[in-house]
């Protein structure tokens, strides 16, 4: 299918292709206290036939906005300021509303980054997109019917007849934006505008529904303007990039040349990690063979489920080490249970069995008051910034408050210590004094670390803490917690789904799928030579950020099928078989076990172990 | 977060508006607080001793300036009655700005009662879920169930018509709504990041109730309190209307309505009618003030 | 026009009626306060006069008083010097038994074809002894009236006691001899009233059931069968009721066919709905609606100086109202004429006594007059000078009063308050609802300070009233809500009680309310008028001493 | 599903009416009033006051009383089990046909005035929201504020004022007929639609016109939260995501209105249901104004005379409908939204 469909693309960036849509110092503002607030500010790029074009930029930096305001549209009560906005030859900034209308949906179709939110939550899925259809298309209502089923089929939904009578909060997210793309491309658009279509949604599936996308427009043949965050989307879907900086495109380069080299200060800021590879980080070596800063053993969490016997089985007897100044990778999909660990660990969901041995202390076995204590040693920074600090201290009680519960400083001793906490942290001083209403999600993080930081922790767990970044306050602060291992020696346990952070921070990293450590080894071992069939799974559908090994121009190693078991009643033997490409009638019948393979990495799979299964190294480490 | 500031203030009326609404609702409420201070003691009459004017009707808009004039320059005898007096003889105007002084309170002592039982119940019940709480919130629930005004009326009428049972019928019929608001707060603030910070960070549990949780769950209770206020004297004022609030001669809007209704049907309209202007501005202040409270929630 | 009809109803009340009488159908519509609640005068809504009124309507008594001439507004007066049968056409007295012999009248039929004869009688009495309703009043006006073996042993264990004896004895089909315990001057006046109207015995024991052999239920609820002018047509509480003639009426078929009584509760709309000329009676308005009402085109305005009055009850039982000083200072206090002019747009005066001025044996003593100087000084006298001390008693000062009745006392306690707070005592006001304010007056006795206006004694006599409320308690003193207690007063009443000689009787009871004044027992205030607004094609309005309008006097011209 | 939804409803609202019963049951006898001395009267002695509460059976322990009440002892009267909300203290009539007599008078006036308050409210919250911040939208949300904080009962005087006593174009607030008109046959308690039946053209204006100001005047008190409600979900709903989206393909302008009106109505359903709760309860004052003798005015009458078989019969009916109110309005709302589910 995609070697097909690549075959029969043309790289547009080689002919000349026509000019689809051509904007001109568009500009929008909002409203704000009196002051027009200009997110878009003399926005000017052109997009051709069938070209596949990246727009990427920081939380705020108008993408959004710009990919509305390109249909003419902007969210009250903002308003389109000024600019042109040619589709066609013509500009549909100064079309009639009804002319504008018809235009919408059937020249320019557009899926939005909240796809669930997007549809209509009161009708059912196949008469939205019936309407859209109707909209611009005449067709009799069994035409029309037949159209959507058409079109859900082809957006790759399995029973497209059943999920068109479903109704939009009973989709998952990558159905409802599979919907949302069936809609738009209804009626075959010359411009599919895509804006962050995969945020929110996994990894496994992120790269299946952007192969799909791809797909889906190569055979409608209509351009794509793809809005994103992720480096790994734009280099390997698209033809050329946009960067929007303030309001305004910085830099406008085909995609290689852009990763190769990039112009713009901003560019070169969020291409820093890849043009430095990551060994250049600098990683601090680890001493071998010393006792382990952190073990647990056989950890294992069980939640009860409400009003019946039944238990959630998220945490499955998970063993894991980490030495000093050494940082685990906790690797897997949401719901694996990477989270949960990271929780147990610190107590602060208490494990149903297990321990968690730190220092040569079971923590599992402390009383609560002792824990308490032991805290000042142990930390965590969580994944949502703006979710993690008490809104209504300043930042300076926020930093205080570990040391008031663990020291017995002076007061200016401890002013004194969150003045150097800041600094730690790269922080302005000046910031102590406020609150972290209006702070940005980077400097938000940043607190967080410091606060964990306050008491001299030795380990640190750091629950996804990049997640929720712009591309640029992620490559900060991955700098930042490489320095702070380096310098003060602290040791992390990196849950994360993002893999491509996840190599540049770590040296260890372990997969975790529903509950279980799957694979444990280096990050070398485990990137470049995976072994369990899941762990390939994974590493296959991540999108590096490497343009020179594309997606849509390789063969894509068969992906897993069908949906993760649900944690409740879970499978007698190994929990992936149900979804293995690998799969044989043992493999059902037999609980996997986690054995060690040479160079101390392990893996919970039989067939690898025994060496049936390819040790898969074509991604792209 | 600009734009994501942008995108949910959108509701927002534009500044000048506000402040224009905002500023009327302020002072409104400003004035009510002074008369609620200094009240009885500014009127032209005692509010509480009969004059041997009755019924005299307020001077018609032409003679006031020359009345006025009059009375600045001592020439008149008496004060000029400037909202006329009612059928016992009381001095309208006085009785009018005095009144704040009952209603006010009233509104205020019972906010401030079911305010900190409220929330202190509602911490309680959000933050320890056991059979305890559910019990405790079933209980507030049947009370929640009431009919408000005349669950008002029953325990004011029986207990005896007093202004601490008018306070204790109010602060009845409020506290449910304030434990609910906070429980479901305090439900929502204890899941979130920094609590469990606080708790990563070796707080006890007491002290992230304490000291993180109820913080951050006040803001509902403290702009239900705003809205409730008007409502407050609303329903002080309905009670005395069909005779289970304040005792007369006591100043009080709803009763001076009360002793005018009969009035009013003869066509003496303002002992009643000013009174009625009094509560419609307060009370609308009070709404102005604490839309604007909400709206400031809304957009944080 | 008018007065013509008063005189005539004033020689012969039969006679008007037959000739009144016009050949088209008359009916009114009246707006009361409300409807009666219930109609069994031994039942719970006895003491509620809109259902006393419907007891009159419905039910007739042994004997009334005799019409006398009309007022200056036109209104019929009793002649409280003549007593006269009804039921009753004559009777006999013999002092050496204390019996009392009735000739009962023949031929009179109630609504349900029964006629009237001695065994109704001999009923209602037995009914009264049996004391089985919630309030019992038939009891309490035997009792009164001295008739043999309506003592309070009825409440006993003893059933025997509630049993008619041979005090009530039935000689034929038209005679019943009554026997008193003991000489008392109240015999008549009390069966005048509507606590002793005679039920209709086959009716009422068509509804009796084991449970309820008296048929409270059915008479509290359904139909009071006597045999009065009117016989029930529709009766919806809280609404409405309605009457139509009784063509059998001893006295001859009412003038006005169908009566209904419509449930106004508020007194400003009645007075309303009645200058709009739809309706033609109300009653129970304020003062003030009355006035207003006097000058309204086609309504009349009529009022009569009866037994309804004001006075502040001071508790002897409370500090400081057990110094006689105090008592007399406040009664320097009140401003009557501000009061009556105030409160009563006039229509009232200062009640200088303690029983109503019409009744027998009423004497005028007690000269109040309003001097906040001499006030101020008894007050001083009392040891309170400027009111210092006087906080010291909290809520004594607290002036109660029926909170219903705001409109027409809301007025006047104002004035009361604030001149007392003038001379310096401390005086706030206390409405509280009819029941608590009676719970309290009567059953408790505790209100250390109100205003009254609802105590009017229903039997005709000043000793009928110095019994009610100012003979010590344990003396039978029976609603001494002011906790009066006098050594004179209390001997004087001995005496009068069984004195059969009216001179020497009425002697004594002024000596009574000489010391009533003194003592100031009572702060009497004024007497009002007990006002009826009517339209002026109404003609024919009476008064009787329990404030209820006989429907049967009155016809549209 | 939906079956076992309304029956679970039922079940928690019945516990819930359990609860209430016994609260006020026990709350209305420690007030320390004395419902006794009322029913005796003037001029009674101890002896008649002991007979009177014997016969009211208030003598007997509280708890007795209780069971009783509630329906345990059936031999001495019937109780709730019964279908019995005991016998009014002060006529002696069954709670349950008095509270049948007045009931529909309020609930006839309270639904007429929601009828009016959302016809006109309706249109005008979203006549607010599509016109966002313009001079109309501002005057639609000051007065939306404005009669949400109005004291009903001063209104409801001032109509009297100005089109009774002024005007002479509204009849005098003296209940739901004029005084000389006999009502129709009482068939569901609803003036309107009992004249109707009667086949009464003229009472049907009648009751009309009488219901005129006390309708105004709730009307006007409940157009306040209407259209503020309405006005904010609606320019919720339009500023939604999807119905950003529906514009973003093309869909035409009143297939987009449809969606944006149908998605504020679905929230507006519990607010209304709260309301009318709330209405039912306050209707006392309007009520009284008017002379309708409706729930409320038996409430006063109960409370003033202490009937408290009334007074806990009042309380418990007017729960007990704003349940079912709430519930028929959450059946409402969940036929609207499909995201609601049982």
């Amino acid at each position: 299918m995609h070697r097909e469909a690549a075959a029969v693309a043309e790289r547009p960036e080689t002919m000349a292709a026509r000019t689809v849509l051509s904007v001109e110092n568009l500009v929008v503002g909002y409203p704000v206290d009196g002051r027009m607030v200009k997110p878009v500010d003399g926005l000017s790029f052109k997009v051709h036939e069938r070209e596949v074009v990246g727009l990427i930029g920081d939380a705020g930096s108008g993408k959004s906005t710009a990919a509305l305001a390109l249909l003419g549209l902007a969210r009250p009560p903002g308003k389109i300021l000024g600019g042109r906005v040619e589709f066609d030859g013509r500009d549909l900034l100064k079309l009639p509303e009804a002319e504008i209308r018809a235009i919408r949906g059937r020249d320019i179709g557009i899926i939005v980054q909240n796809p669930r939110s997007s549809l209509n939550p009161m009708l059912r899925i196949g008469k939205q997109i019936g309407y859209a259809y109707e909209a611009h298309n005449q067709a009799s209502g069994t035409e029309v019917r037949r159209k959507v089923i058409e079109m859900l089929r082809m957006v790759g939904i399995n029973d497209p007849e059943s999920r068109a009578e479903a109704y939009a909060h009973e989709l998952s997210g990558g159905m409802a934006q599979r919907a949302l793309i069936a809609m738009a491309l209804s009626s075959k658009p010359k411009l599919l505008i895509a804006d962050e279509p995969t945020s929110g949604l996994d990894v496994t599936i992120q790269a299946q529904f952007l192969d799909e996308m791809w797909n889906t427009v190569q055979k409608t043949g209509s351009a794509i303007l793809l809005i994103t965050q992720e480096l790994g989307t734009l280099a390997n879907y698209c033809d050329r990039v946009l960067v929007l900086h303030e309001g305004r495109i910085v830099e406008d380069a085909p995609v290689r040349q852009f990763f190769a080299n990039p112009q713009h200060p901003y560019s070169q800021q969020i291409l820093k990690l890849q043009r430095e590879r990551g060994h250049s980080l600098g990683l601090p070596p680890v001493e071998a063979g010393t006792r382990p800063l952190l073990a647990t053993t056989d950890l294992r969490k069980t939640f009860a489920v409400r009003h019946t016997k039944k238990l959630i089985q998220a945490v499955d007897k998970v063993s894991l080490t980490i030495g000093r100044g050494e940082t685990l990778g906790l690797v897997g999909e949401s719901g694996s249970g990477k989270t949960t660990v990271g929780r147990c660990m610190l107590r602060l969901l208490e494990p149903s069995s297990g321990s968690v041995v730190f220092d040569g202390e079971d923590l599992v076995k402390l009383p609560p008051n002792d824990m308490r204590r032991y805290r000042s040693k142990l930390q965590i920074v969580f994944q949502d910034p703006f979710d993690s600090l008490n809104p209504r201290w300043s930042i300076r009680r926020i930093l205080t408050e570990p040391l008031d519960l663990h020291t017995k400083l002076s007061t200016a001793d401890k002013r004194r210590r969150a003045e150097e906490l800041m600094d730690l942290v790269d922080l302005d001083r000046a910031l102590l004094d406020r609150r972290p209403r209006g702070l940005g999600a980077g400097a938000l993080q940043r607190i967080n670390i410091a606060r964990a930081l306050a008491c001299n922790p030795e380990f640190i767990v750091l629950d996804e803490p990049t997640s929720v970044l712009s591309p640029r306050a992620r490559v900060g602060l991955i700098e930042l917690l490489v320095r702070l291992q380096k310098e003060l020696g602290i040791s992390y346990l990196f849950i994360s789904h993002d893999l491509t952070t996840v190599r540049y921070l770590c040296h260890k990293v372990s997969v975790m799928y529903l509950g279980q450590i799957v694979e444990t080894g280096t990050v070398e071992q485990v990137f470049s030579k995976p072994r369990h069939p899941y762990s390939q799974a994974l590493l296959s559908a991540h999108l590096f950020p490497d343009p020179t090994n594309r997606r849509v121009d390789s063969v894509i190693p068969a992906a897993l099928e069908g949906e993760i078991p649900s944690p409740i009643d879970l499978p007698h033997g190994c929990y992936l078989a149900s979804r293995c490409p690998h799969v044989v009638e043992a493999c059902r019948a037999t609980p996997q076990a986690l054995e060690p393979l040479e160079g101390g990495q392990s893996v919970r799979c039989w067939r690898a172990v025994a060496g049936e299964i390819q040790a898969f190294g074509g991604a792209h480490a | 977060m600009s734009s994501q500031h942008t995108l949910e203030t959108a509701d927002m009326l534009p500044r000048r508006r506000r402040d224009w609404l905002f500023g009327l609702g302020l002072t409104i409420v400003v004035i009510v607080v002074a008369l609620a201070v200094v009240g009885p003691y500014i009127g032209p009459y005692d509010p509480t001793l009969t004059t041997p004017n009755v019924s005299v009707p307020p001077p018609s808009l032409a003679e006031v300036p020359g009345l006025f004039s009059a009375w600045i320059s001592g020439t008149l005898e008496a004060p000029p009655h400037w909202m006329g007096t009612d059928a016992s003889g009381f001095d309208v105007f006085s009785r009018v700005i005095a009144a704040p002084r009952t209603d006010l309170v009233i509104a205020l002592v019972a906010n401030g009662l079911s305010l900190v039982i409220g929330v202190f119940l509602g911490l309680i019940a959000g933050y320890y879920r056991n059979a305890a709480t559910e019990f405790m919130m079933r209980v507030s629930d049947v009370m929640q169930s009431f009919p408000v005004f005349i669950s008002a009326m029953v325990l004011v009428a029986l207990a005896g018509r007093s202004t601490t049972n008018i306070v204790i019928a109010l602060a009845f019929v409020y506290t449910p709504i304030y434990v609910r608001l906070t429980r479901a707060e305090v439900m929502s603030q204890k899941v979130r990041g920094f609590v469990e910070a606080a708790r990563a960070l070796g707080n006890t549990e007491l002290n992230i109730a304490i000291r993180h949780v109820l913080p951050n769950s006040l803001t509902p209770a403290l702009i239900q309190a705003s809205v409730t206020i008007g409502f407050a004297i609303l329903l002080t004022a309905g009670l005395s209307f069909v005779g289970a609030g304040v005792r007369p001669p006591t100043p009080e809007w709803g009763l001076m309505i009360s002793t005018g209704a009969n009035q009013i049907i003869l066509g003496e309209w303002w002992p009643s009618v000013f009174p009625g202007i009094a509560i419609s501005l307060t009370v609308f202040g009070f709404a102005v003030l604490g839309n604007a409270l909400e709206r400031r929630y809304d957009a944080s | 026009m008018l007065k013509r009809n008063a005189l005539l109803s004033a020689v012969a009340v039969a006679t008007l009626a037959v000739t009144a009488a016009p050949a088209a159908a008359q009916q009114i519509l009246v707006l009361a306060e409300d409807v009666p609640a219930g109609l069994d005068y031994d039942g719970p809504s006895a003491a509620i006069p809109a259902s006393q009124q419907g007891m009159v309507t419905l039910m007739e008594p042994l004997v009334g008083y005799a019409a006398g001439p009309a007022n200056e507004d036109g209104i019929g007066m009793p002649d409280f010097s003549k007593i006269e049968g009804r039921l009753v056409e004559s009777w006999d007295y013999d002092p050496a038994t204390l019996t009392w012999t009735l000739h009962l009248r023949k031929g009179v039929k109630g609504c349900d074809g029964a006629t009237f004869d001695a065994k109704d009688v001999a009923y209602t009495f037995a009914r009264a002894k049996s004391v089985s309703g919630a309030a019992p009043i038939g009891w309490f006006l035997s009792n009164v009236a001295s008739i043999d073996g309506f003592t309070p042993a009825v409440f006993g264990d003893d059933p025997k006691a509630k049993e008619l004896g041979d005090e009530v004895k039935i000689i034929d089909d038209y005679t019943v001899q009554i026997r008193q315990s003991e000489p008392n001057a109240l015999f008549l006046p009390v069966l005048s009233i509507f606590g002793l109207l005679v039920y209709d015995k086959e009716t009422m024991e068509k509804h009796a059931t084991e449970k309820d052999p008296w048929s409270h239920d059915y008479a509290n609820t359904q139909n009071a069968p006597g045999f009065g002018a009117y016989c029930l047509d529709k009766w919806s509480k809280n609404q409405e009721i309605s009457y139509k003639a009784n063509p059998d009426y001893y006295r001859g078929k009412p003038a006005i066919d169908k009566v209904t009584v419509r449930r106004v509760p508020q007194s400003s709309n009645r007075a309303v709905v009645l200058r709009t000329g739809q309706a033609q009676l109300a009653s129970g308005l304020t003062p003030k609606e009355f006035d207003s009402l006097r000058t309204a085109k086609g309504v009349a305005v009529g009022g009569v100086t009866g037994n309804e009055n004001l006075f502040v009850h001071m508790n002897f039982a409370a500090k400081p109202f057990d110094n006689p000083k105090v008592r007399e200072a406040i009664a320097h206090a009140i401003p009557f004429e501000q009061i009556i002019k105030t409160g009563y747009f006039g229509q009232a005066h200062q009640w200088k006594g303690s029983v109503p001025s019409g009744y027998p044996g009423f004497k005028e003593a007690g000269q109040y007059s309003y001097d906040p100087e001499k006030a101020k000084a008894l007050l001083a006298e009392a040891g309170y000078a400027d009111g210092k001390g006087l906080e010291a008693f909290g809520d004594a000062f607290q002036l109660s009063y029926v909170a219903e009745k705001e409109s027409t006392l809301g007025p006047i306690v104002n004035i009361i308050q604030s001149s007392l707070r003038a001379i310096g005592i401390p005086a706030t006001l206390n409405p509280i609802p009819q029941t608590q304010y009676g719970d309290r007056q009567l059953v408790k006795g505790d209100l250390p300070f109100a205003v009254n206006d609802q105590e009017k004694p229903i039997g005709v006599d000043a000793g009928y009233a110095v019994q009610l409320f100012f003979v010590s308690k344990d003396k039978g003193g029976l609603n001494n809500m002011v906790n009066y207690s006098s050594q004179v007063v209390d001997d004087l009443w001995a005496k009068a009680r069984i004195e059969p000689d009216a001179a020497k009787r009425t002697e004594m009871l002024g000596q009574i309310q000489d010391q009533l004044a003194a003592d100031v027992a009572w702060l009497p205030v004024v007497e009002y008028k007990t006002q009826w607004a009517y339209s002026d094609k109404l003609k024919g309005m009476r008064w009787y001493p329990d404030n209820s309008v006989r429907y049967f006097d009155l016809s549209v011209q | 599903m939906l079956f076992r939804y309304i029956s679970k409803r039922f079940a928690v609202g019945l516990l819930q009416l359990i609860g209430l019963t016994i609260a006020v049951f026990f709350l209305i006898r420690l007030l320390p009033a004395d419902p006794v001395s009322r029913l005796v009267g003037m001029n009674a002695s101890p002896e008649a006051y002991a007979q009177a509460a014997k016969q009211l059976g208030v003598d007997r322990p509280l708890l007795a009383q209780l069971a009783t009440y509630l329906g345990f002892q059936p031999e001495i009267a019937p109780g709730l089990l019964q279908g019995s909300l005991g016998v009014s203290w002060v006529t002696g009539t069954p709670v349950t046909a008095e509270i049948a007599a007045y009931l529909p008078v309020t609930l006839e006036l309270v639904t007429l005035s929601f009828i009016l308050a959302l016809a006109v409210a309706v249109p005008i919250g979203m006549f607010g929201a599509l016109n966002p911040g313009g001079k109309a939208d501002k005057g639609v949300f000051v007065y939306s504020l404005f009669a949400g904080s109005q004291p009903e009962f001063w209104w409801g005087l001032l109509f009297v004022y100005l089109f009774f006593f002024t005007l002479g174009i509204a009849p005098a607030p003296l209940g739901r007929l004029s005084p000389m008109s006999s009502p129709p046959d009482v068939v569901t308690g609803f003036m309107t639609i009992d004249s109707l039946i009667a086949g009464q053209f003229d009472l049907f204006v009648e009751a009309l016109h009488h219901l005129m100001l006390p309708v105004f005047t709730m009307a006007f008190i409940l157009s306040g939260p209407i259209i503020k409600m309405v006005r904010q979900n609606m320019a919720r709903a339009l500023q939604s995501d999807f119905v950003l989206y529906a514009n973003c393909a093309g869909l035409p302008k009143r297939r987009v209105a449809g969606y944006a009106l149908r998605a504020a109505m679905a929230p507006s359903m519990t607010l209304i249901g709260i309301l009318y709760g709330f209405m039912l309860s306050g209707a006392v004052l309007t009520e009284s104004v008017f002379s309708l003798g409706g729930i409320g005015q038996y409430a006063i009458n109960a409370v003033l005379n202490y009937d408290y078989p009334a007074i806990q019969a009042v309380v418990l009916v007017i729960t007990a409908i704003s349940l079912v109110v709430y519930l028929a309005l959450d059946l409402i709302h969940a036929a609207i939204d499909p995201r609601i589910a049982f």
